[in-house]
């Protein structure tokens, strides 16, 4: 089976054949895999590479598929799927296109109003999770067409909270 | 003794109060949020009370709804942990009026120590040495920078009604000291309602160096030696250590002697935190009382072998210490970390959810602290800490060593966490050489991203997962464990 | 220090090893049978070799095998854990000769220590006291009653090629001596492969006391206290304590020397155990030495905070201990109970099989050290413990508490265990009093058998799983947390 | 619904109504309960009984269901459907009526041969289980018709290892 992931940001293609039971070949970005498995639990699988034995631990996510390994958990997706998944919780640095939270919070109060000229990077809503306030800000300069929200509401990733038309020069600026 | 308790708090540190209770044989209340129906403290719970919704005003903040939940139940003594009304003068009144015993100080010992600069005239009274600056508050900007060319930049501003960094700015010079007072002033009155402000002199990289007392209501106080808490972010601490690395005998005697100095002048009775800024010439300053249990104090419990919340109950029901300040030896070396559900990656953003899976490290010297389990949905209306995983050891090196596996071996899936953060911390010389000063994460960590080196391993686990995992998960491990091994056998091992 | 350990044994023990291997570094090599593919100390390894089949002599007694895979994966000791080959020899011998180091004793040590009557002399040319007996083995029956009639009866006759009561014998009165005699040969030769037997005088209702020893190869040899393992059945240990309640101060100082004596006479190095008999009127009789880790070892670490695997690897390593008697000191008190597949209530029968769900304890002073876990099956061809739980307190009493606690916490369903049984050992009266001697589930415990108290709570929890469980579980409890709460909220409780 | 239980031996019948999301009540023996209860995960009940809350701990089991209930585990049965289960490993405290290991084990020793008259309770198979061995005794006298096994057998509960035929006088001494 071949699959597209996407892991942290950045995409890895793998190549993977079943060759028995409880073992399986794999070609990873360049690399050839030769491997052993043994599933233990619904989370829990023993792995076995080049004469090293490993435990990883996975999980589905409404996100795609967290898993652990050494210590570290990875958020993998399926590149092919991604078009439909929610935003990445990760990787990007830069502010994201939409004014969407990065986690579940409760809208803690509104910056702007309908019609309101905004620059990049202004303020638009403060929303609040786990004591922890964070200011969503605008992705590029534009008009507020439609705040989505109101302050209480409570908000979920993804979800658009401002729509802001972008102007045509601010397309430039990016 | 008391026959029942109410504790009114949630997560790891209402568990972790009930396991104490059980040991007692003190039956326990949990009261609980719309949001904390299968919390694990409702679970572990002899009994349990809802409170209200979610948000905390009309949960754990909520006085009436606790006291009354007290009375129903038939507790005659409410625990409140740390956070929420823990350091709530009012709700000790409150519950002293209802008869209900508040295991915690004296209301009185509560509101002085709350109010910073009354703290300062107090300890300065008794001795007690604190850092040079403002004894009273001040809101005139002319006459607080007069102040401040007294006491000479840097300064901090801080706000008398409470910590936590809300309403504190330092100030390197004359020229934006008196913008810096009208915002901090501003933060202050919103966050503790009270916009006083005072200055200190600003000290240089400092350790956060705090010892933890004992107080009864017999006039016994002694310390149980210090925890060092300098590895903050946010003035969040994250990383906690006892025995302090910066500390000589001499000086953890001269400390201790201080904080017992200051339990006493403070009329404080229950057990209690005193922390102290030392700084780079091994100074150290009054800083203030936390009024409370301590979310580190497992660490002192390590290395001391003794009990905190058993400590509590036993003064909170009038008895005297059984422990002398020659009782108190520190044994080994204790580390905690602190596991919240927080993204590391996008400036440690909380990370509310469902936790999808959870495997808790184990073995010798290991203690994990927690408040979740797998299938719990932790709730985005409270702090973010999951557990606090704790591991003593014979020495600092075999504790950082210990530390370093209990973190590799804990798995938490559906939820993100700093665990990576904390073993690359750990790992870190600074760290290592106890060069751990309140700037560490921003000297040394600011910038931090997470090794990519096990990325094909994350792949290949993905597409096994996938290729085999879901059939073979219903126990059809079993059946193949009569097929050959998916181990290499004597013969083709690569050394 | 070595790079590499391989870890010739199974179970809770293989595991433990590890755990301190990793914290120092060393990488691991597990080795397993075809009953073991799944086990735990396979999956926790960084390598692990197959043996062959499930068969002991076929496996973890096939020293070909285990020596191969030890040259194969490059490691350069093996730790032979307890049980299988730990006291063997000429295993020992194997290793030296092809240059892997053995962690344990000199195989001269452990051939000495193994013949009973070899030790004895040893002992007694020492100074140690041993039990008025015999010195040498004998098979002529005449002879051997001769010295009964000197020793006195009741006498005991006892196997010189092994322990475990095999070949042993109580004989009250001349008549039933001689028949008990070549009962005993018999019963030893074809336990051992040696029916050398020998007689001591028979001490009525002792208490079994044991002192774990550290030596060196450079002729340091210190005790690290003492452990009580009174609480038999089948001359198997189920529950140990330290410190004794028996012993005072005096007492302990005088066998501790007692111990090192010991070590010191047979040439001793390494981690082992001296066992003695305390009879009842406080005199103690050397009754053998474990030249191994002990499976009990966990309370002595619990209560000094030394990692005696650790330990053990560094004086195989060759390094000089670092701990001198002085640096030994215990610390409140630490009870262990050994949780085997066994059926309390028939005759603790073996019960291997799958385990269907496991949850273990947890909390401050509590430590579970394991072997299997959640849909691992327990294989019938093994030793039956499973795991050891391991509390410590700061006193007896408040370790009893915490260790009640903490089994009723216990749950593992799908083989039997002791677990009730251990709970009503640790609440009567005659433990809490500490009078326990090697006669004392006989004596409290002969017809056990467990409450019938929550025997409708059983019925209630099997009819809401049958009409409620199944569906619920596909996460539908999270659907009905917004539910109306299950709990009875204000004004309808009953106190 | 209505069940007739079997406990360690003893009979229970149990009348119980799903009376609401999360409640129950429920008749026991005499007894009449109401309860609460959360499902947290396949094998753990939150129950909550008379203002009192516990957990509960579950598992299905080839004899029946194990249900866990401070601190103690018991076998439950379905006593209508107890015909076609295996033979109880706990309860009965006399000689099983037939020649059964009650645990997984293996033939160490046969004691007996096709043909041999025994008399209740002599010893006919030893097996051997984790290290211990038991000696199987005839459940009363008889003739032996056939052994089953050979040394070495692995051998489960329930499997017949030995055929006796009982003598009728024997019967009486029931």
């Amino acid at each position: 089976m071949n699959y597209n992931l996407k892991i942290a940001g950045r995409d890895v293609p793998v190549k993977c054949d079943v060759t028995g039971r409880g073992s399986v070949s794999a070609t990873i970005g360049g690399e050839a895999y030769e491997a052993s498995f043994r599933v233990i639990s619904p989370n829990q699988i023993h792995l076995e590479v080049g004469g090293r034995g490993m435990n990883v631990y996975l999980a589905d996510d409404p996100q795609g598929k967290l898993v652990n390994v050494g210590g570290t958990t990875w958020l993998v997706q399926d590149a092919d799927a991604l078009a439909q998944a929610g935003p990445r919780r990760r990787g990007s640095k830069d502010i994201p296109q939409e004014v969407t939270p990065p986690m579940p919070s409760v809208v803690v109060r509104i910056l702007v109003a309908q019609g309101d000229r905004v620059e990049k990077g202004k303020g638009v809503v403060v929303v609040s999770a786990m004591k922890m306030e964070t200011t969503l800000q605008a992705p590029f300069a534009g008009t507020v067409l439609k705040v989505n929200v109101a302050e209480g509401d409570k908000v979920m990733p993804g979800q658009i909270l401002v729509d802001i038309e972008k102007e045509e020069d601010a397309q430039e600026q990016e | 003794m008391f026959e029942k308790i109410l504790i009114a708090n949630r997560g790891e540190i209402a568990v972790r109060i009930m396991a104490t209770c059980r040991e007692m044989g003190i039956r326990t209340v949990a009261v609980y949020s719309e949001a904390d129906r299968e919390a694990l403290h409702v679970l572990e719970a002899d009994e349990a009370v809802l409170l209200g919704p979610a948000e905390p005003s009309q949960s754990y903040l909520n006085m009436d709804r606790i006291i009354a939940a007290a009375k129903e139940t038939g507790a005659q003594a409410i625990h409140p942990g740390y956070g929420f009304l823990a350091e709530n003068a009012s709700f000790a009144d409150r519950c002293e009026g209802e008869k209900i015993v508040f295991i915690g100080p004296p209301a009185k010992a509560i509101r002085d120590l709350g109010d910073k600069t009354v703290a300062r005239r107090t300890m300065q009274g008794s001795g007690v040495p604190v850092i040079p600056g403002m004894l009273q508050p001040e809101e005139d900007p002319k006459k607080l920078s007069k102040e401040a060319n007294e006491i000479g930049y840097p300064v901090l501003i801080k706000a008398a009604g409470g910590g936590g960094g809300k309403g504190m700015r330092v100030v390197r010079g004359p020229e934006d000291f008196e913008d810096a007072c009208i915002s901090a002033a501003r933060e202050a009155k919103g966050a503790f309602g009270n916009g006083d402000i005072y200055l200190e002199k600003y000290i240089d990289r400092p350790r956060h160096v705090e010892f933890q007392i004992l107080a009864d209501a017999h006039g016994n106080a002694i310390h149980l030696l210090e925890r060092e808490c300098s590895i903050q972010r946010r003035h969040q601490k994250i990383i906690e250590e006892t025995p302090s690395p910066a500390l000589t005998p001499e000086l953890r005697e001269a400390m201790g002697q201080a904080a017992v100095a200051a339990a006493r002048a403070s009329g404080y009775v229950n057990a209690g935190t005193v922390e102290f800024l030392l700084d780079q010439d091994g100074r150290f300053y009054f800083l203030e009382v936390n009024t409370r249990l301590q979310v580190e104090h497992p660490i002192t419990e390590m290395i001391t072998g003794i009990d905190l919340v058993r400590q509590q109950i036993e003064i909170a029901a009038g008895n005297p210490l059984r422990l002398s300040q020659e009782d108190v030896v520190g044994r080994g070396h204790a580390i905690e970390c602190r596991i919240y559900a927080e993204d590391p990656l996008s400036a440690f953003m909380p990370s509310p959810g469902r936790i999808q899976f959870v495997k808790e490290p184990r073995g010798p010297g290991i203690r994990n602290d927690t408040g979740v389990y797998s299938g719990f949905t932790v709730p985005m209306e409270y702090d973010p800490i999951l557990a606090k995983l704790i591991v003593h050891g014979g020495s600092r090196k075999a504790c950082l060593e210990r530390m370093t596996r209990a973190l590799h071996d804990y798995v938490i899936l559906g939820v993100l966490t700093p665990i990576p953060f904390l073993v690359d911390v750990l790992r870190s010389e600074a760290f290592v050489r106890g060069d751990t000063y309140t700037d560490f994460i921003d000297t040394h960590f600011a910038g931090w991203q997470p090794g990519t080196g096990d990325a094909d391993l994350v792949a290949l686990a993905y597409v096994i997962d996938q290729a085999a995992g879901k059939k073979a998960v219903s126990g059809s491990a079993r059946a193949d464990a009569e097929e050959s091994s998916p181990w290499r056998t004597l013969g083709n091992f690569r050394p």
